[in-house]
């Protein structure tokens, strides 16, 4: 298994939900964060000064899925998230040791 | 004379609207995306800011002056000359102050159109070229003397001055400015629903002064104008949350938006019919601007805050309902219903001419300005934000 | 014939009581958890909507209409017929305005008994049975002639009519809906204090309109009731930090909750005692509810939000209180304290009766509803909270 | 006699002036870091009860009892003997109250010096030393009868008894309690910008109440207030704004604060002046506080929410500006402007003995307290936040 | 070291902190967050329709604990969670490289 | 690379930005948590009686940084964000087996 970490613009957060929906992956966990990225943030001009932003609002959404699915979900928020400017966002993968559904009990040791 | 009762509640209506201006800037505020929710605000307290000063130094006049050729009033007002602590019943100073806090509220509501994409320093230039060129000539039509008030429409406390200008100016002002980035395919909830409710709170009780104030003293015709404005809040929500209801959950944005869409179509009405007839007034605006907003949505505009929706068409259906609903008991005037087909009449040619006016001349100020500065930040500013962008400021998360 | 300055001051009152349900939905949204905060917002509002059209439509009249055997009013006044503009001082419809919004808010704080697990479809049944068969009745008794006034009960703005009622019905209310699931094991923290203490502020502000306002005139009975109102807002809220900060750290919650309390118990005496007489009738109600409310919390009850222990005590000590303290200097009745020891029995009764009948009415119409429609929403819905499963709605983290 | 319109009107404003109290708690409450929030609310909400008690106990009899040698009242109004529901124009009852609310709020401002650090206990104690200590006399000297009064001192509203005495006090409190842990250098972002704006508009309206219910009557006198008060605030915002505009983004919390500026300045002004000097007098307020904030600033003053720079600054400088553009025509005296220097001087003294005296004795009441039991929490309490370390309560994030 | 991340229904916060505490786990990070299930939210029925409601509020506990500590935090999360209705959650686990207390700057590398 | 996660005091945010950022490192994602500490929160002494609290607000930063600059970005949060007293905070490393920028969707491996 692995954790996929995506920290995407917030208001991007809606089309990437359907669109993994769409493909299968329901199961995510989403916080709300702040982010600074390369660039120190966007640069803004304003009124002849360029004034760099430090932290800008962005989600974060976590979904641990099997080291199969990785690819797909990557893609997927690559998809819908990309602008081509910046602050688009990061996608982190992270491997996971075991997980374990909390309603059965189960636990899913890591892929083999 | 000055009597001291009206003067005291005008007094305190005056305050009270005032604070329907941070009222819709709570309301639109939790509307928005939480990057631009201090802007709202700050469009609000800014709007207010220059309209109060705006009003004094020549607004007021604009509006309250002498009247030329039934279009505009005369100058002779400009920087509050004349206009002193005597008075007819309350100070003159007291009533320039009333029109005053609807002026600013005016301006606060037009905000609607541009929410989350506009530039400060041109909603200062367009704002005062609004209240101006906008609001001030339909304020002296309607209760200045102007021809509006010559062909005896009826306006009691803003329905076509206050509400159908702010409403079709947004829609203008929305066409003008374009749809926010990712508008459609974006995610766009509201930040935060327990604001909107509490400045739609503040909105309900302000507007008790608005409507109530507007019979200018504390008498029957006050009492008679409150108990309407709150049984058309109360029948609005209710008709809202039903519709809502069959089309699926009840969200508590639609119990507050039908309770302004009745309190919209009751303030021209309010001083002209009897309290029960604000039921039927207040339960159709619910309707109207429930279906108003369906409307919008499907055309796919940008007027996501639904000034045009809720202010605009609540604000013709109120215009009309007053033509039909009026009775001479109440406030010396029948309409339809009474058999006086006459008044619907003129309130319609009212509602025909300030819906034209208000959209024709904001489209024509805000390409004006636009070409001139640019109305819009750029796409950056746009997408992270105009607390950040404009104000240098941002809600924690 | 119409006084200005009585007028002026209703209209105003009113509006401020008004705008105290919004303060009561703020309060108690800021004390659920959060995934039920818009819904405690918008019991508030449904409420008022509901009562504001009830009122009109035949809730008045079963209050002020001709008394029928002392226990309810007539409908003659059935969709404000004979209520007009004109009146004794202020306007019928001003009066009936100002008795309108004490309606709304007593039902607004009963939502507290059923506080994040009621279905709104069932809230909207119970609430119109509510205030028909329980509130409308107890107006009645003390303000509309009914067997209490004739007793000579003394209820100056709603001790019994308000707060009693409201408390003992959200007690009932809660036994028969039953504690929230993991009542007493889950964690079940208030979700917003800030805006706990903002509902407070309003709450506060509107209880002068609330109780000065219940002069019907601008006196100085109305300034009696305004001073005594502020002063036992503030022992309350003092009483109640003291008591907490020997238990351990004191809460801002508690602090409000004191001021509350104090309020409360001021309701039925701020027009029949002194305002020094309110330093220890405000001190002694935070005492005492603070005790109710750890009494309730022994015994396990999920009346959480607390109006039994507040209203429904606070309201029992104030009327008391009253009993006692009352002196003829200033509202012509003596109480205990000055030598009238009957008095102090004639509340006993009417507090006696308004318990039992506040209590038990309510528990017959909860079990009803329940039986027929169901009070509660399904697990699923409680665990996913109200704004989500009721409204379709969130506040966002 | 009892004018009902007035007696209407002071009532309301007393409400209105009441419900700053907990927009002051607001507004600091979102300016501070987010684990004192509540803390900043809780001091708002105790300020205003003990001064509610200490008020009627004896602070209204020392403020307007019989003056002693220009320097305090008398005790014979103490626990409101006397004090009834006749008077002249409005209930002596209701004078008081009114005068209390100005009392409460003077205080919470104060709270600004201590903000972040202080024990609750200590500040009971310095609380009820101060109000007794240095608002009763300063009350006194200004409208009590004392030597400023006699020597014709103007001061409408209180802008030397409420401003100048609520920002050098607060200035002095910082001062001994020392600078928050990590002034500097760590961040110490506002927590909650739109409850900032919130609280300023609670303020804005209830100052209203303030200036305008300051006239004690609603008559011409108090529209001229009330539409200077409004003109001011919006000069000061507008003057802010430009002012941070130049150096970089024009925040919303510098409008909302240049709002306040103005307001404060118009407050000793409102009765004496013209609506329109109101326009210069505002937005140089703006400035002129504007700068002050920078200048604290750079002398690395931890009197971070400004009462010094806004409420003290801009008290001083209205109270010279009052002696400026005072014309007769509205208060019955000229200032400097009007060819009366002498009104310019007698300003001038009254300002520096009010400075002297409120930062010396705050200064010293604050070394006492601090001495006998320490005005401040531990580092841990700090480094935690009062919320949890005060209060056993927290904001969740 | 592991990192045991525990997404949790809000109201049995309570419970589990105290039953961690009671077995000696201590340190934690808790933030809200909103999550959607492998059952893409629960299923709500209203008025006749079935409506999925996407995002739930939950509470996310992070807990850095020794290797050996692990089965006992996974178990003791599993008892005072589960009410065995969809939405109690999922326990994932990450391997952790190191940890550094601030305070002493004293850094654990990754057990052996 | 390797995810730097630092828990630490809310105050000391802006020095620890401002000094990682004057060292290069300028990615970073930020979310305000609550926390308890293996003190289980601070013991305030409350008229003599001693209260834990129990969570403490903190702000979480997650930097994914080579694995090269790990050493760095502890030494830079050690040294801002120390006072020596209880709550200061952690850092956990962990690892990171791919990292993408949605921007330009260029995925970076693990290091080698
Ligand atoms: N090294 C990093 N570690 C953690 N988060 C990062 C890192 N770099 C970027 N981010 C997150 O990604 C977001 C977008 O980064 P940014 O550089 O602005 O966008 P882009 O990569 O599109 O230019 C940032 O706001 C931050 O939340
Ligand atoms: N694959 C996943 N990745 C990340 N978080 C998940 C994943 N699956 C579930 N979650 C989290 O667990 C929570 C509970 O999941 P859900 O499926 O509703 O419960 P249950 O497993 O009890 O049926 C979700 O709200 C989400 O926050
Ligand atoms: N084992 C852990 N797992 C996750 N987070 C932890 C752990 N231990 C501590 N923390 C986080 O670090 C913060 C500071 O810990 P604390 O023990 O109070 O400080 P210190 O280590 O300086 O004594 C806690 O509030 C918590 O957020």
């Amino acid at each position: 298994m692995k954790m996929v970490t995506a920290v995407i613009r917030p208001e991007m957060f809606d089309s990437v939900r359907a669109a993994l929906e769409a493909d299968g992956i329901y199961g995510m966990t989403v916080s709300e964060v702040m982010g600074r990225g390369a660039q120190k943030g966007i640069a803004l001009r304003f009124r002849g000064k360029v004034m760099p932003v430090e932290l800008i609002p962005k989600v974060k959404i976590e979904m641990v899925v099997p080291a199969a699915d990785v690819d797909k979900v990557v893609r997927i928020v690559l998809e819908n998230c990309r602008t081509g400017r910046p602050g688009d966002g990061r996608i982190f993968v992270l491997p996971v040791e075991s997980i374990c559904r909390v309603r059965t009990g189960q636990i899913d040791q890591a892929d083999p | 004379m000055i009597d001291t009762g009206a003067t005291a509640f005008i007094l305190i209506c005056t305050a009270m609207v005032m604070l329907m201006t941070p009222g819709v800037g709570l309301f639109y505020g939790g509307l928005v995306r939480r990057k631009n929710f201090i802007s709202m605000l700050a469009l609000a307290f800014i709007a207010f800011a220059l309209v109060s000063i705006q009003w004094v130094v020549c607004g007021y006049s604009l509006a309250f002056g002498t009247d030329i050729n039934g279009l505009i009033g005369g100058l002779e007002y400009a920087f509050l000359q004349g206009v002193g602590m005597e008075g007819d019943g309350i100070p003159d100073l007291l009533f320039m102050a009333f029109q005053m806090v609807f002026a600013g509220l005016t301006l606060a509501i037009v905000t609607s159109g541009v929410a989350e994409r506009i530039k400060i320093s041109s909603f200062v230039v367009f704002g005062l070229l609004w209240t101006t060129l906008v609001y001030d000539p339909l304020a002296h039509w309607a209760w200045g003397g102007g021809w509006a008030a010559q062909l005896g429409a009826l306006d009691f406390a803003g329905g076509t001055v206050v509400h159908i200008s702010s409403g079709f100016s947004a829609l203008a002002l929305a066409l003008v400015i374009g749809k926010r980035l990712g508008f459609g395919s974006h995610g766009m909830e509201p930040n935060n629903i327990p604001m909107v409710l509490l400045g739609g709170a503040l909105l309900w009780f302000g507007w008790f002064g608005f409507n109530a104030g507007s019979a200018l003293t504390a008498d029957g015709l006050a009492a008679n104008a409150f108990v309407a404005t709150n049984i058309a809040a109360a029948a609005g929500a209710l008709s809202w949350l039903c519709a809502a209801w069959v089309r699926g959950r009840p969200g508590s944005i639609g119990i507050i938006s039908g309770a302004i869409a009745g309190l919209v179509a009751i303030t021209p009405a309010a001083g002209f019919v009897t309290p029960m007839a604000a039921i039927p007034i207040g339960a159709a605006a619910g309707l109207v601007c429930y279906g108003a907003l369906f409307f919008r949505v499907k055309r796919g505009l940008d007027e996501s805050l639904d000034a045009w929706a809720i202010h605009g068409m609540g604000g013709i259906f109120g215009a009309l309902a007053t033509g039909v609903f009026a009775v001479a008991a109440i406030g010396g005037v029948d309409g339809l219903l009474y058999g006086n087909p006459g008044q619907f009449l003129i309130q319609l040619v009212d509602v025909a001419v300030v819906v034209a006016y208000s959209f024709g001349a904001t489209y024509i100020i805000a390409k004006v300005v636009d070409a001139v500065m640019g109305l819009r930040v750029t796409e950056e500013e746009e997408y992270v934000g105009l607390d950040i962008a404009q104000h240098g400021e941002s809600v924690r998360v």
